[in-house]
């Protein structure tokens, strides 16, 4: 599944600076669909590269970093029980404190 | 007059025509901001663009908060302030700017830190709040602060080459906690003085606060509640994106709310947090 | 020093600080940025915060063009003068702010109108242009002056609630005529004077413009080019649209152009666009 | 077929100052798709309401106006012939002068 995964507020950091990735991600086995919950765990493996306290905290993203699937936050789609299509964009940005 | 159904005077009529000839803000519009007042905490870089224009445009009363004083590696972004001003209160620079460009508005200085002990009594003089500090245990406080006394809250912030925007606790809209229930990591909080700022990246976000808090005290236009606005200066992309609703196992804006007047006063955001209310000196080592 | 690898002395170390510790900008983007000049053309609304923030954060020479004095109906958006200018000079009331927040650049003024008889002189001193004016042959004038002297030309406007941001004749991308290569009718061009414009707008695309300059100075980040920044105040959305590249057919930049340099210094843009380059005054019926 | 049509820059004037409109818009009949150029006239006729001239110039928008479709210029895909298709977004904008 073709998925576009954007990564920001200082959150680039942990996959070598690079804010945008267009990734290829398989469903799981013997499963129907991919869910956020995989993408996660897919994401972690295979995406950061350093820290990943700083991305995740137990199954799911560590306080203070927002998740928009298709520029809407996912606490209105599921949460980690979002389903994901072809073509979605996914969006991890951490919450800015400077001024 | 009031026979000619508005309260604008003919020198008002005159600095503001622009704004009066604006078929959708008008001089019901300017009426409105003329009657509000906005309080703008932190006179750094978010607030400088932000007090300039809400001192410009015509807003009756403009608060402003901060205990800092200028310094001179402040000024590649705070352009409220000169070179003059280095070593002095930056909410007396601030004021006098905003004096030299309206001298017709009242201007309100609290040259103090904001804390829990005086939040309330500063915050309930205002109709609006814009949050222009630098640290996560002012945006807790200040978002409890104006959940309590029912202030809708415009709240900015940049660094690096980012900036995000959002207005809370409006008109139903989640607050700041409903949004982050649990303070990140301490590692996560940077602050410019730690981690640099482009210039005019909070230069943008001070005046794109400034124009939702006109919005909300115009009454004209659709706020910026229930959605986000990311800034990514970089490579010149803003996203615009929907953010949850209140929440009702919210803290400080649910149904159980444990956030009274008499717990903020004595609650700890910098252990809350585990990040301190004022930044550190900087230590830059530059090759 | 030179054994440390950068210019900088270190009162520029202080001051720029917040810059220089961003790895994507740091000292090499600050060492361009002190290297370049850049040139706004008009000190109004847009032209206000684009010098004020590119005057905070170190270009080393910045020039402004304009021919007015301030009125007291410019304030509500023009927050780089104050009340104590009006009736001065746009021009000397701007160096005069920029000049506060940083004298260790350089400021040039140009107290003139920008016509087609002095422009090519004005711009070639200059790497980069700001189109900061409010009328459409201004616009034409100034991007086909760009086009002949191959500069990049930041092109922002502001009516209303409403706000349009690109990057011109840069890196191979289209100029101004290449998109509007026929001017549009003159009830279309609608200027601030006669229609009205809320303040911070102005101010919002003003900052923009002042980041893509600064991209562009300092060779950092993916300027504004091939695409158009649209700002609907109003209902705070922001589109950030892919517009055409650079069309062969252009009478100023493509293969077969039309305008030299000794065509525009005849060039009547105000007979082409049917349309004055300086505002009638304004007559505001109120009620 | 349902299309979303925005108009900018002082264009909203044209039609009761409405920015936003989701529309629908049926083929022509005897034609298998549905093109920019006839979307122009279905536009003029049904919601421009005065000066029609402000909005187009004989069979084309009038100069000054950006017309762009799901965030891309017209001039990228065809102009007039651009096909479109359900729930794309058109935009047509007019160009400002001021500052
Ligand atoms: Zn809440
Ligand atoms: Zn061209």
């Amino acid at each position: 599944m073709q998925l576009t995964l954007e990564f920001g507020g200082g959150l680039e950091l942990l996959c070598d600076s690079v804010k945008i990735h267009s990734v290829n991600v398989d469903l799981p086995a013997e499963e129907k669909k991919l869910t956020m919950k995989h993408l996660l765990a897919w994401v972690r493996s295979n995406l950061i590269k350093e820290r990943p306290e700083m991305f995740m905290k137990g199954d799911t993203v560590r306080p203070g970093v927002l998740v928009l699937v298709n520029d809407c936050d996912w606490e209105l789609s599921g949460q980690l029980e979002t389903t994901l299509e072809d073509k979605d964009v996914v969006v991890f940005i951490s919450t800015l404190h400077g001024g | 007059g009031s026979e000619s159904g508005h309260d604008l005077t003919p020198d008002m009529i005159y600095r503001y025509s622009r704004q009066l000839l604006l078929p959708s803000f008008g001089v019901q519009g300017q009426s409105n901001l003329l009657k509000s007042s906005i309080l703008v905490i932190g006179a750094g870089g978010l607030g400088s663009p932000a007090l300039l224009y809400l001192a410009a445009c015509g807003v009756g009363r403009l608060g402003m908060v901060d205990h800092d004083v200028v310094e001179l590696n402040n000024l590649h972004r705070q352009i409220i302030h000169g070179e003059a001003y280095i070593g002095r209160s930056k909410v007396e620079s601030a004021a006098a700017a905003c004096r030299s460009i309206n001298s017709t508005i009242e201007i309100v200085e609290h040259k103090e830190a904001l804390r829990t002990s005086n939040a309330l009594e500063i915050v309930s003089k205002y109709d609006i709040v814009i949050d222009a500090t630098d640290n996560a245990p002012s945006r807790y406080m200040i978002s409890d602060c104006c959940v309590l006394l029912g202030k809708p809250l415009v709240s900015g912030a940049a660094l690096g080459l980012e900036g995000q925007l959002a207005v809370y606790n409006y008109n139903g809209g989640p607050c700041y906690r409903c949004l982050f229930p649990t303070p990140p990591p301490t590692t996560a909080c940077q602050r410019c003085s730690d981690s640099g700022v482009l210039g005019v990246v909070p230069g943008v976000i001070g005046c794109l606060q400034a124009l939702e808090a006109i919005k909300v005290a115009s009454l004209v236009g659709e706020p910026l509640s229930g959605r986000m606005l990311l800034f990514d200066a970089l490579s010149a992309r803003i996203r615009i994106v929907k953010i949850r609703g209140r929440s009702s196992l919210c803290e400080a804006c649910g149904d159980n709310a444990t956030v009274t007047h008499q717990k903020f006063q004595h609650f700890d955001y910098e252990k809350f947090t585990q990040s301190p209310l004022s930044a550190a000196p900087l230590k830059l080592k530059l090759l």
